[in-house]
């Protein structure tokens, strides 16, 4: 049982627990105890993982993976439980657990059946940390849809508005994607020829163009959908906007993370020659993604379905970088997404707080908030820079690194079309500046537009430390990005060794 | 000669059995039916066959229906007459399965296989007799068996569903 | 002159197809049953003739022709059965009006 | 003659208790009720076929009844199928009275139908094939007429016709088939069909085309499925689960007599056939699934969908085919039978068949909505419970004959069919509930096979010796006349 | 060299604004406030030493101290450090002092602001991103710390922010500098791209492609002019700095942020944030002189913003705006003189950065002055001033100090700085630059004596009763007033010219004898027409001059209508047109494909339901159907 079992199941034996627990103040004690310890294992893992000898792989396109566990599963059809973890994985695990803290203390209040919401909240995570950390392509995408099915319950039971609606909505398209991902899963199993799912194997298989260039994009799309591909994004402003705060902090700081983790260490990694014939027409799409969600923000009336846009924007940024195809464009595409992931788990957890109190997301019906709650103003105002790109703060870091990336191109494309498209997204720190500094400035402030909001509290000590935590890990990140950059760079050489093979 | 009389006469009765108007005339035209398929059984040197066919499908069935007629009294048991779109979708679906099934037989050359004169050895009703009852190679004592409770099972069940039941 | 085994399938053929004819234009249960009788049989003739006319030696055929006999029997008398609850339930034996059950 | 036990031992039970029946002894406080009887018969007969295991394979009769690792595993699956219809029982027959509603008749002819069913898996001839065939279909037309309400005669009878028309259509087939060998075996036709000269190719196409609807009628195929729906609705629930689960099984077994023991050679050939068949299948049962609004009617619409999806299985002539379609059908019936007891307890207590009745069950009945939820993921294939890991199975059969764009129907439709799951579940978790309605209540044995049932949902699809033990047996089997 | 070590400049003000900012604001603003001086103080004296010690040592610049912050690959890696050269000596200096003179001045001014923590917080937090700013070795750095003046001019701008003016000011600001950034990040990405293909050819202590020390080094600038790319490349950077330092076309955001307290308008929009343009230039000045083509557009954008700023600072009524549009002109002014400078004639540059240093002085005791007379009389509209000589007498005549400073009036700095940059437009041959240059001038001395005299000669016209009548502020605020007139008065004799030049270090410091006249000739003739209109009460001549210039007048005093015009084209072009159309579109083409497709799915399966139409004949007739259709299937597989 190493440690990455411990990772992926602390979780769900947390939700065990929780189902015994009776009254509501155990099951949220239970469940900040259980994200506290989990957030506890990933800091150990990080120490470990940072001065326990590395085992290295030999071939430089082979992946390095840190205590990896490996059973057979169903070894007559080549199904192992694989784990282990590298560069980019521990990032991930960060950020989750990260979130997942958070985002039990940000649904401090939920009264209404928290046994049932706080065990499917970490049945969820569960599913996340499988993800991150599997490297079977069976197991993966057996974690990968249990992270997505107990969306619809969290979102049709907790949810506010056309919750039944979008709940199912969401569902479907993310089945829809998984339903596109198994394809190419059976795809790559059977037209490999070696009989297994074992990622590793199948990265020395190179398989010829004419698959490569069906697969490719089945699986890129598969995992687009989740990551909020252009035309696939509609499930993300309706689900967040009715989901309830943890769930679409978790949603949107992590979830839509899958998809980007997914299509740089699956799509990309797997089939480099697809990559190559497809990365600069998804790479037109996410420019379009990353444009067409920040423009699509500033008309937004709901603050929901502000952020929600906001995060499109962004989500379209991680896969532009994985589209880059170029060293610097991955390592800006994972920084983004822990960037991103904190950004949003901030945002959604301070909407929740201010719902709490305003009863209202209607950004036209607040004002003048700043004066009453200074501490949610402040912490909001850090969360609007992260967005659009401050330095010191974590999302600067990121897209700089993504720009660069797609600036530099690569040796398969041709320079000035992926040049005009970097400049076109780069135009998104300008266009999501105008729209945060707008809303914000609407809700913040001015002089106060509803009497009895002067009688409103400032945060609690729960809302303090969830706002206190992420906004120092923007920071860190944003401040000391060394820690990441080491972390992913040995991560990534494999991928572009296999690029450059 | 004496085939393609019997062949006509089937023809003719079941063609009457299915379109007569009044079920009992379509009955009776089943019975003769049936009795000349067991005559044709005769031809086929399979006596015993047309023994059974006559006592047990001529007899009993036909019997059966006749009662089920009787017991039913519904009235339209004297004028079942279909309207004239499903007459001709039935005779549609039908001719085509014929004309389908006769273009495949008739591309096979079948024609050469001729009558085996009446001196070719036919199965006497004692091999039929051990064939029921053997263990060995081609008995079927085993799907004797199986029909027996076969039967018991219909018999149990056909009761329960047809009993009046006590207030 | 002597009849060749392609007249016999033909025929056979033919009285399943009447079979199916009378299946489609039947309203009454009963005359179901006739045309379900009559197609059952013509299945047995063809075994029949096919046995005769190749492999004339072989008892297999008539002992599966008399199983096939013996079934069609089970089943008419479950129809009657079944006729019969209808009745109780005072629904006329109609098939076409046996349309309760649908979409 | 020890492989005929299960059998026999099932005959054995049904008499036993008609001979108690008889003396009208069940009436009595002291004796058992009947379905005791009739769990300890399936118990010992599910004992003794897998006490077979090491000596298979064992032939009777002269060849005609021969017992494979393979068949083991059916006969495994109907009688799991049977004991879990007979723990439904005891909730809809209410043990006052037990002759007035013919108990323990009902048990009886259940008893038989199953005998009938193990007979058909061993069958290796077209006699018993038929006979047994016959067997296990015709006592059903009388048991989905049991409940004797408005409607259960109208589903009977339409699904006594239509299987009329299908065994008419099977005696029609078999006799162009004895028309290449004298014999009547499998092993006899399959040799001759072996290479058909150019003359008798359309003989061939004719049997083909003759047997195919009496399988399709069994296995609810697409244009042949007609019946299911309106005979589930019209039977008792736990005849409708019995319907959807054994008769389906028995469904399979048929196709693997049928399309791996006599047409083997032929199957390159069928799989455009196949293909077709199971695509329209699955399509249609999942879109009309989403338009249904009584349960009962729905399930059979769902197990239509299922069986296009059993049907991928048969699409290679390669061990892990059969092997995917056994492990399926073994998830599909605990699934199923979890997913039946529910619902015949919700039917049962609130008289009600309409999907909208469930409104709100999560909150009167947390158990058994949270049941009915795992059951229908896992029908809709959603990891980590078993269902997934059994459709996935199968979709690498069509993906490996590298049919992709099947399997990407075949996964666009378990994402239309997760839509029309999704919608009950919506019903019971996010609907609350009309203030009277009482929490279901389930007599022991019921609520043991639902416990039973769910833990099979769950961990099915987990341990993995299960499947590589039916991977090893097909695997025998294949060695066994593939050589 | 220095005690202590370098980075110490840094670390202060950065200290100092989380402790400002975190703790010590919640309990006492003003020991908040007290905190914030002393630190900008022990800065104040750190620089001072640090620049001296530099120019002592007469190297060319030294890299005190650096650590890796960011790696993009192994050979683009940005070091976050602390370089010391004559430029940025000369800046820290500059930012320090004012920086310094302003906290002890909001001391007394935002005595009685209930935010008073805050705002020294944010001026620490501004005082160490401009500091960061100013010593960055590589251009990445500069662009972070940028952008970190660009936030903390944001909040202080918005410091009242329950004014709803101040509120969209801060906006303004922020989003029209961003966008300038825009263009100044693209210009960073394709510098990094030509000094990647560059051969670096190993240079001291250089890490990326971005350094200074690799971008100004000569034979790489030649590879880099060589690539054709690098024009563009400056250019891009140029937007940036005009954005920063509000030239021509990105100059709307600047009088706006008036709206922040004055203390602030001082600080940041007269003498350190907006000349982060000129520094930004000025820092690349070997590459901008490899690029002709991109100095002469610096050139030409700088003459144009001066011309435009100077004509409408004279009609402004509020005493801020005229100063705001005044610091515009300067800036214009420093930016031509950097575009006019080349390596022929080197004099351009030390000019500009003269100005720099002199105006900084200057301009920030005139923002001062401005606030305590604000603070005094409670309004900015120049109309309701007047005769504030009599109470005023410290601010006045500091006041007066400054005016005819920036005018260019002799013993004043501005005088000297002014002169440098003429002379140097008239050697380099630029004569439209000189005449336009002079003429500037003019401007500059009759606006300044305009506000002059409308605030502090002729009668009181405020009206607020007469009773109350203004009264001096207190020695706090009056001291940083007193010591910058003396700077604005002794920094002109600074023989800067040996301290910071370019190419060669020519010591002549004759002062070109004609421009130094027409200098002086043009602002005694701008300052005595003010004289002439503004200082007695009646107004009737200048009221004829307005009508006489009728339309005219209205659109200068309008700012030639460019604030409308920006406003139109972001609400209805980008809002309206772009941003709701593509909302809508979401809304109703994507997401509607979306339930286009459940609906559509749903009634294919209400078609299919009528499949089971309940009568038996239709399921037998399927059922043949069925027969039919796998023969013929089966029968094209096969044959």
């Amino acid at each position: 049982m190493g440690i990455l079992s411990l990772i992926v199941f602390i979780p769900f034996l947390t939700a065990i627990f929780i189902l015994f627990a009776k009254s509501p103040k155990t099951i949220k004690s239970i469940a900040l105890a259980g994200t506290g310890l989990h957030l506890l294992a990933s800091f150990v893992l990080t120490y470990l993982f940072f001065n326990s000898p590395q085992n290295i792989n030999p071939d430089p396109t082979g992946l390095s993976l840190q205590f990896v566990e490996k059973w057979d599963w169903f070894s007559s059809f080549g199904v192992s439980y694989f784990l282990g973890v590298d560069g980019i994985s521990l990032a991930m695990i960060l950020l989750t657990s990260v979130i997942i803290f958070t985002g039990v203390l940000a649904s401090w209040n939920v009264e209404n059946r928290s046994k049932e919401f706080f065990a499917l909240l970490l049945l969820l995570v569960t599913g996340v940390f499988g993800v991150f950390v599997s490297f079977d392509l069976f197991l993966f995408f057996i974690f990968y849809e249990v992270a997505v099915l107990p969306m619809y319950l969290l979102i049709g039971i907790w949810g506010t508005g056309p919750k039944e609606y979008s709940a199912m909505k969401l569902t479907l398209m993310l089945m829809l994607g998984s339903a596109f991902l198994m394809v190419a899963f059976l795809g790559l199993f059977h037209l490999s020829g070696l009989n297994t799912f074992d990622m590793t194997k199948l990265a020395q298989v190179n398989f010829d163009l004419q698959t490569q260039r069906w697969i490719f994009p089945t699986l890129f799309v598969g995992f687009g959908i989740l990551g909020a591909l252009y035309p696939f994004h509609t499930w993300s402003p309706d689900g967040h906007a009715s989901a309830p705060t943890a769930v679409s902090m978790l949603h949107a700081g992590v979830l839509m993370k899958l998809g980007g983790y997914g299509a740089l260490r699956i799509a990309v990694y797997l089939l480099p020659e697809g990559a190559k014939e497809w990365a600069l027409f998804f790479m037109a799409l996410t420019t379009i993604n990353i444009l067409y969600g920040s423009l699509g923000a500033i008309k937004q009336k709901d603050l929901k379905y502000f952020t929600a846009y906001s995060s499109v924007s962004h989500c379209g940024m991680v896969l532009f970088g994985v589209a880059t195809l170029n060293f610097i464009g991955f390592k800006g595409a994972v920084l983004q997404m822990v960037s991103h992931g904190l950004m949003t788990g901030l945002f959604f957890s301070l909407i929740g707080m201010v719902y709490g109190r305003t009863h209202t997301r209607i950004i036209n019906e607040m004002g003048g908030l700043a004066k009453v709650m200074p501490w949610l103003a402040t912490s909001f105002y850090i969360a609007g820079f992260a967005s659009l790109g401050l330095p010191s703060l974590s999302g600067f870091v990121a897209e700089s690194q993504i720009f660069m990336g797609g600036f530099m191109g690569n040796p398969w494309h041709d320079l000035t079309w992926m040049r005009v498209l970097t400049v076109l997204s780069t135009m998104s720190i300008v266009v999501t500046a105008v729209y945060v500094l707008r809303g914000l400035a609407q809700v913040f402030m001015g002089p106060i537009t509803n009497l009895h909001f002067n009688e409103l509290t400032d945060a609690s000590l729960t809302e303090k430390v969830t706002t206190a935590l992420l906004i120092a890990s923007l920071f860190f990140v944003g401040l000391y990005p060394k820690f990441f950059v080491d972390m992913i760079e040995p991560a990534i050489n494999p991928i572009i060794n296999r690029l450059n093979m | 000669m004496i085939i393609y009389l019997l062949f006509f006469l089937v023809a003719f009765f079941s063609l009457l059995a299915v379109s007569s108007k009044s079920l009992y005339h379509s009955a009776i035209y089943l019975m003769g039916s049936l009795s000349v398929t067991a005559g044709l059984y005769l031809i086929l040197e399979a006596e015993f066959l047309a023994g059974i066919q006559v006592l047990v499908y001529v007899g009993g069935i036909l019997v059966l229906l006749v009662f089920a007629l009787m017991l039913t009294q519904s009235d339209i048991l004297v004028n079942d007459q279909p309207t004239f779109t499903k007459k001709i979708m039935a005779f549609g679906v039908s001719t085509s399965v014929f004309a389908l099934g006769v273009w495949l037989l008739s591309s096979l050359h079948l024609h050469s296989i001729i009558l085996p004169t009446a001196s070719s050895p036919a199965p006497s009703i004692k091999q039929l007799g051990h064939a029921f009852l053997s263990v060995q190679k081609n008995g079927y004592i085993l799907a004797f068996e199986i029909i027996s409770v076969l039967l018991l099972t219909v018999l149990i069940s056909a009761i329960v569903i047809a009993k009046k039941e006590k207030a | 002159m002597n009849s060749h085994l392609l007249e016999w399938l033909i025929m056979s053929l033919f009285i399943f197809c009447v079979g199916i004819y009378g299946l489609l234009t039947r309203k009454s249960g009963v005359g179901l049953l006739i045309s379900l009788e009559l197609m059952i049989n013509a299945g047995a003739l063809n075994f029949i003739s096919i046995h005769r006319f190749l492999y004339p030696a072989q008892v297999d055929a008539q002992v599966f022709v008399l199983f096939v006999i013996a079934i069609a029997a089970a089943e008419v008398l479950l129809a009657l059965a079944l006729f019969m609850l209808l009745i109780k339930k005072q629904q006329p034996v109609d098939i076409t009006q046996l349309n309760h059950l649908k979409h | 003659m020890s492989s005929l036990l299960p059998e026999f031992l099932l005959i054995l039970t049904a008499f036993f208790i008609l001979i108690i029946d008889l003396f009208d002894a069940f009436n009595s406080e002291s004796s058992l009720s009947p379905e005791f009887y009739a769990l300890s018969g399936i118990g010992f007969s599910i004992i003794s076929l897998f006490a077979l295991w090491g000596y298979a394979p064992t032939t009777y009769f002269g060849g005609q009844f021969v017992v494979e690792e393979i068949d083991i595993f059916f006969k495994g699956a109907i009688l799991v199928a049977g004991f879990f219809t007979v723990t439904l029982l005891p909730a809809i027959f209410n043990l006052k009275n037990l002759v007035k509603n013919h108990y323990p008749e009902f048990i009886v002819t259940l008893l038989f139908t199953l005998s009938g069913m193990l007979f058909l898996a061993s069958s290796r001839d077209l006699v018993t094939l038929y006979v047994s065939l016959e067997m296990a279909t015709l006592p059903l037309f009388a048991l989905t007429a049991w409940e004797k309400s408005k409607f259960s005669a109208e589903g009977a009878i339409k699904y006594l016709i239509l299987g009329a028309v299908g065994s008419s259509f099977l005696i029609f087939g078999f006799g162009i088939l004895y028309a290449f060998t004298g014999s009547l075996s499998f092993e006899s036709i399959r040799v001759a069909l072996a290479q058909p000269h150019q003359d008798t190719l359309n003989l061939v196409l004719l049997a083909v085309a003759f047997i195919i609807p009496g399988l399709g009628f069994k296995l609810t195929l697409f244009p042949f499925h007609t019946w299911a729906p309106d005979a589930y609705q019209a039977s008792p629930t736990p005849v409708t689960a019995f319907l959807s689960t054994a008769s389906k099984v028995t469904g399979l077994v048929l196709a693997t007599h049928l399309l791996l023991r006599i047409f083997s050679f032929q199957l390159k050939d069928l799989q455009p056939v196949m293909v077709v068949l199971s695509v329209a299948t699955m399509t249609l049962g999942n879109f009309v699934a989403m338009k249904q609004e009584n349960i009962k009617r729905f399930m059979a619409y769902s197990s239509i969908s299922q069986a296009g999806y059993l049907l991928l299985g048969f699409l290679t002539l390669s061990p892990e085919g059969i092997a995917s379609v056994l492990f399926y059908s073994y998830i599909y019936i605990f699934t199923n039978m979890a997913a039946f007891a529910v619902i015949t307890l919700h039917i049962e207590q609130t008289q009600k068949q309409n999907i909208l009745s469930l409104k709100g069950l999560s909150k009167t009945s947390p158990g058994y909505a949270a049941v009915l939820m795992l059951a229908l993921f896992s029908l809709a294939g959603i990891p980590p419970l078993s269902g997934f890991v059994g459709k996935f199975f199968l979709f690498s059969i069509a993906a490996k004959q590298g049919y992709h764009i099947v399997v990407a129907i075949a996964a666009i439709n378990s994402t239309v069919s997760l839509y029309y799951y999704l919608k009950i579940i919506k019903q019971m978790y996010i609907n609350s509930p009309d203030e009277d309605t009482p929490s279901l209540k389930a007599p022991l044995v019921t609520k043991a096979g639902l416990i039973l049932a769910t833990m099979g949902t769950v961990f099915i699809g987990l341990i993995a010796p299960f499947y590589d033990q039916i991977l090893w047996a097909s695997e025998q089997w294949f060695k066994l006349w593939i050589k | 060299m220095v005690l202590l070590p370098t980075w110490m400049i840094l670390a202060i003000p950065l200290l100092s604004f989380i402790i400002n900012g975190l703790f010590v604001r919640r309990f006492s603003g003003h020991l908040a406030a007290k905190i914030g001086t002393i630190a900008i103080g022990f800065n104040f004296l750190f620089s001072l030493a640090l620049a001296y010690y530099f120019f002592q040592s007469g190297e060319l610049s030294t890299l005190e101290w650096h650590t890796e912050w960011l790696r993009f690959q192994s050979n683009l890696i940005i070091h976050i450090g602390v370089m010391i050269d004559p430029l940025s000596a000369m800046m820290l200096v500059v930012v320090n002092t004012i920086s310094f003179f302003v906290h002890i001045y909001s001391l007394g001014y935002m005595h009685d602001d209930e935010g008073v923590g805050r705002f020294f917080s944010y001026l620490s937090l501004f005082t160490f991103s401009m500091l960061g700013l100013v010593v960055a070795p590589n251009l990445f750095q500069m662009y972070v710390f940028w952008e970190l003046v660009g936030v903390s001019s944001f909040l202080l701008i918005g410091f009242y922010y329950t004014k709803p003016s101040a509120v969209s000011a801060a906006k303004k600001a922020f989003i029209v500098t961003r966008f300038a950034d825009l263009g100044f990040l693209i210009g960073i990405l394709l510098l990094g791209y030509l000094g990647l293909s560059v051969n670096q050819g190993q240079i001291s202590s250089v890490y990326s492609p971005l350094d200074f020390l690799f971008l100004n080094n000569p034979d790489v600038g030649l590879q880099l002019a060589s690539s054709g790319l690098l024009t563009t490349g400056l250019l891009l950077i140029f937007i940036g700095a005009a954005g920063k330092s509000a030239l021509f076309p990105l100059h709307i955001w600047l009088p706006d942020a008036m709206e922040g307290p004055t203390p602030v308008s001082a600080l940041i929009h007269a003498a350190t944030m907006v000349v982060a343009g000129v520094y930004l230039v000025a820092r690349l000045f070997p590459l901008f002189n490899l690029a002709p083509v991109a100095l002469e557009v610096v050139s030409w954008v700088g003459l144009f913003t001066s011309l435009f700023a100077a004509v409408i600072a004279c009609t402004q009524d509020d005493i801020k705006r005229v100063l705001a549009f005044s610091t515009l002109s300067q800036i214009g002014y420093m930016i031509f003189a950097l575009g006019v400078a080349s390596d022929l004639y080197p004099l351009g540059y030390t000019a500009s950065l003269f100005h720099l240093f002199t105006h900084a002085f200057f301009k920030a005791l005139l923002f001062l002055g401005a606030g305590s007379i604000i603070h005094a009389v409670h309004t900015n509209d120049v109309w309701q001033m007047g005769g504030l000589k009599k109470y005023m007498p410290i601010t006045h005549i500091t006041f007066l100090v400054a005016v005819l400073s920036i005018s260019g009036i002799f013993p004043f700095s501005g005088f000297f700085s002014k002169d440098e940059i003429l002379t140097a437009a008239l050697e380099s041959g630029h004569m439209t630059h000189y005449l336009v240059g002079l003429f500037v001038a003019l401007l500059t001395s009759f606006y300044m004596g305009r506000i002059y005299f409308l605030t502090f000669w002729g009668q009181s016209r405020s009206h607020e009763n007469a009773s109350h009548h203004p009264h001096e502020s207190t020695w706090v605020m009056t001291l940083p007033l007193v010591l910058l007139a003396i700077l604005a008065l002794s920094s002109g004799w600074l023989p800067f010219a040996n301290y910071l030049w370019f190419a060669h270090k020519h010591d002549h410091h004759s002062l070109n004898m004609t421009v130094a006249f027409s200098g002086t000739l043009a602002a005694i003739i701008g300052l005595s027409s003010a004289w002439f209109l503004y200082s007695k009460n009646n107004f009737s001549k200048v009221q004829k001059i307005q009508t006489g210039m009728g339309q005219a007048y209205q659109i200068i005093k309008a700012k030639f209508y460019f604030d409308e015009l920006y406003l139109f084209v972001t609400h209805k072009i980008v809002f309206n047109k772009i941003a709701g159309p593509i909302a809508w579109f979401d809304k109703k083409v994507v997401d509607g494909g979306v339930d286009l497709t459940g609906e559509m799915s749903q009634t294919f399966g209400q078609k299919l339901t009528l499949i089971q139409t309940g009568q038996v004949q239709n399921y037998i007739i399927w059922f043949i159907v069925g027969f039919i259709t796998v023969l013929t299937l089966y029968y094209n597989t096969v044959l």
